[in-house]
């Protein structure tokens, strides 16, 4: 039936274009238009410029229509900052392999709407055409929460990918992005998520307070697992299970506001101690740290994190009216930068002149110079319901 | 300050936070399980009935401030068709869930609260609560509102949240 | 793994309860609260009172997430209005039996998302409890539009359905609701839509301005076709493909306000002329009717439908200022309910005293008493994106 | 007034009506076949670089009001990653789409304007532009915008909508 109608629909249009050459010179007018190409596609660099970020939409109101949203948040005009998107279902999680040009999504289905069987599904993206390459049954249930930036990670050279899995049993399974195959799927008692460490090992977090590291062989099969013993109490010390790496080592405040650091360069994690972000006067406030994404790094290795006054239980979650940076090696706070429409999930682009992109209160993007805090402009009606994390991009 | 109660101008529900923080249950595995507990409940109904004295709660069960959502982050169930301990029609009530532990301000006493999610259909989209207290990160599960606690239910679409009386706080 | 938990959890829920009664009594307090029921599921009368609506949410933004919203729009407490929600995906259409107490939804899935094999699914819905009691897999394409009453319709006797198709070869489906199974699919060439007629007789609209109505035998197989001549021109002086139905007869306006009357009460339908829905003066101001479903009818037979002075080309889909109400046998306007917010599509319950339902400019409910035009108040924040049709319930 | 418009706050984007009645395609059948028209497109890209004089347009393909958008019904792919004739990156255009005539107010004259889908992912979500000028309902199904034109697409699902000069219109 289709090819029937393209027929008719190709020698109409003939048709219509035979009279444009006569009326053109009747007219005395300049040439009409030319009969367009149908079936054009963009397509995207292979190298992102520094201010394009990926923005994990979780679609709260509307679950199955989550989606990445490739952005440009430093260009001025509205029209031209959408690049792309990829669907991203019920609560996706996405990483990216700068090396492979490759973006990792593991997301879920039912086979109708909300009904029938469960699957998931690991989709290998290209960056550049944003065409799906490879899909991957999963095995089993993978994580599904809100966004969390360490459910899904990459080794150290891109050969393998970590996918957390919670059925209430945790575990993760390791994707050769070679093969593209899944090659192990090992259980983490009691622990969670995938902390990329050493070269080929993966750190999870604990329920009794300590890590648990999975040291993986060459083929990405299970090695073996090193528990590290607990350095907080998750009921009346709890820390943010959201860490940011930097130069190998893992950034954890506490709720309260003690930094724990955990080196994940080595073939095992080591706890590194901790240090206190806040001073006599900021306790007293009850300043803390908060949010969803509620920490970032730039180039320098600087440390962006959301923080909010009059802390207490069951804050932690809400964000804050400030974001402070911290050089980490000083331990010690060098600037903060105000976020007057709140913030509850945060971002920091790549590069020299890197941007803090602020997911507001709204759930807009407030865009920031990230070095002198200066407000630049806010991001709006992109498809935005609940932008819950802000990725670099490569 | 909830970020997801900012979301819609057109929501004019106003969140207070409430402290309750007495009572902590310990002792609890990786997971609490809600549902399916049918040899439990006959030892509930039968002392109740029995009780000189009525036990008694007070307040709004659609408001975010009611005591028992002190631990909750999601669509409150007495706005979706269903009430605080029971899921609109058409949808499932999960068996696996998270709990808090709230304070009945009337007694006085600290309860464990089951967040049982009603599972099915989609997002009910209304009556957003997020307090959050004692809410714990995924790594203790038993006490995370981030997970999906339609997981394991016949469907994983998260409807709304209820919040079911499972218990008296051990350390009261 | 998950019955271990279950053990696990019921083991520790007792040792929990069994405290119970030694802390009452050291305490000399009331009894504490019973442990509570879990699982319980609520339910629908299977008369609804007047007052409820059955919202088509078509979910513009989203539109793997449509569903239809059960609403109590007399209620005056916001959480109570709320009665129940069936999903709708990818624009999915609705009607409903009352004399079966059942609802019907077709609607489309891909087998992940936006990908993988596209399939239609019929499900047939009790309407007290919302569950699934059929899903019946459509063996072509049903028509995917914005939302469309009559993309569905039951025969008369309630006894048949039939489900509008479009790829882009129009037809019909027809439904035998007693043994759920699809016993036809009859072409309708040039013409869509299925305008329940007669008995067992299904009435589309064509292309070329006239009608097709086609007669089914007793087993809702087809019988034969009647083509009805043309009766409007569709480039110049189109209608609107969304009659309401009144005592057998349809009424059309067109997009400039001349009512066009069929009467779909015998086996094959009959055009009964026009008359004209405006005075000289409204003619004017170029007042048009428009909307998206612009028209519903109370108990009473009275026709209400969206208005809007200074019509063009285009302002056809726009809605209107104001709801006319049109008495039919008199050919005649007896009030005007202004809408102040706009009206996009519109409702009437059921009953003596039935409610104007208006969809308004901010995709909220605005509701009135129909006979006064007295306004009673705005319903919001149900999950309303795009809620696009008002359906009565019964 | 156009009614999705209104829809959010969020969206500031002014939705100027224009009038572009002029110009009516008569004589199609039932559908326009706007995609795999590949023998076409050398006649027209031929005729073109040989023009003494280069036609011309004007206007922000961004804007609703650009000229193009006479009938459209939908979120500009202009502002999702895509261009006014080009869709945004891991969609696809679909073959068969519905028509307008518009008039390109430079030259005067009236183009048939084919509204190709872009199909796949989810819903743009912005710049929904919603113009409809001699949009009929869906018994003219060659100039409906109601239609869910991914039909036929290997994804069924809209993403956003382009504007491509398909030919002159005849009765000019």
């Amino acid at each position: 039936m289709r090819s029937k109608f393209k027929q008719l629909g190709l020698g109409l249009a003939l048709a219509a274009f035979a009279g444009v050459g006569q009326l053109a010179l009747a007219a005395g007018k300049p040439d009409p238009l030319p009969i367009e190409e149908i079936g054009r596609i963009e397509s995207l660099p292979a190298s992102y410029p520094e201010d394009w970020v990926l923005v994990d939409e979780a679609a709260f109101f509307s679950m199955y229509g989550g989606k990445v949203i490739i952005m440009d948040i430093g260009e001025k005009e509205h029209p031209k900052r959408m690049k792309g998107t990829m669907s991203k279902a019920m609560l996706g999680s996405f990483t990216q392999s700068p090396k492979r040009g490759e973006y990792y999504i593991i997301e879920s289905f039912h086979e109708r709407g909300s009904r029938g069987k469960k699957f998931d599904v690991l989709v290998i993206y290209n960056k550049q055409t944003l065409e799906v390459q490879k899909e991957i049954m999963w095995p089993t249930d993978r994580l599904q929460s809100l966004p969390e930036k360490f459910s899904m990670a990459v080794s150290k050279d891109e050969r393998f990918l970590y996918v957390a899995n919670f059925n209430p049993a945790a575990s993760f399974s390791v994707v050769d992005l070679e093969t593209r195959e899944i090659v192990d799927t090992i259980g983490t008692p009691g622990c969670v998520l995938t902390y990329p460490t050493g070269k080929r090992s993966v750190t999870s977090i604990c329920s009794n307070g300590g890590l648990l590291t999975t040291v993986l062989d060459k083929n990405g099969k299970l090695k073996s697992r090193k528990r590290i013993k607990p350095f907080f109490d998750t009921d009346n010390t709890p820390i943010f299970e959201r860490p940011v790496i930097v130069d190998g080592k893992a950034y954890f405040p506490s709720f309260k506001g003690l930094m724990h650091v955990v080196d994940l360069s080595g073939s095992v994690a080591k706890y590194r101690g901790s240090w206190d972000m806040l001073s006599d006067e900021q306790k007293a406030g009850n300043w803390r740290p908060g949010g969803l994404g509620l920490a970032g790094r730039d180039d320098k290795g600087h440390y962006y994190v959301i923080m909010h006054p009059d802390g207490a239980e069951g804050t932690q979650t809400h964000g804050g009216p400030e974001v402070w940076v911290y050089d980490l090696k000083k331990k010690k706070r060098i600037r903060t930068i105000a976020a007057p429409r709140w913030a509850v999930s945060i971002g920091v682009t790549r590069g020299k002149t890197p941007k803090l992109i602020v997911t507001n209160g709204e759930m807009n993007l407030d865009i920031f110079d990230a070095t002198s805090g200066e407000f630049i402009q806010t991001v709006s009606d992109f498809g935005n319901i609940t932008p819950l994390l802000i990725h670099k991009s490569y | 300050m909830k970020f997801l109660d900012r979301l819609f101008e057109k929501s004019a529900r106003n969140v207070a936070q409430r402290s309750s923080r007495r009572g902590l249950l310990k002792g609890l595995g990786a997971v609490l399980v809600g549902g399916a507990s049918v040899p439990l409940l006959p030892v509930a109904r039968a002392a109740a009935p029995a009780a000189p004295e009525h036990p008694v709660e007070e307040g709004d069960p659609a408001s975010c401030d009611y005591w028992r959502y002190c631990a909750v982050d999601g669509f409150l169930c007495q706005c979706c068709g269903g009430t605080y301990n029971s899921c609109p029609p058409g949808t499932e009530m999960s068996t696996i869930t998270w709990v808090g532990t709230c304070r009945n301000p009337v007694d006085g006493r600290n309860y464990v609260i089951s967040y049982n999610d009603c599972c099915g259909v989609g997002q009910c989209g209304t009556c957003l609560c997020q307090r959050d207290e004692r809410d714990r990160p995924l790594y203790r599960s038993d006490k995370s509102n981030d997970i999906n606690w339609c997981l394991g239910s016949k469907s994983y679409v998260y409807n709304c949240s209820t919040a079911i009386v499972v218990g008296l706080a051990f350390d009261q």
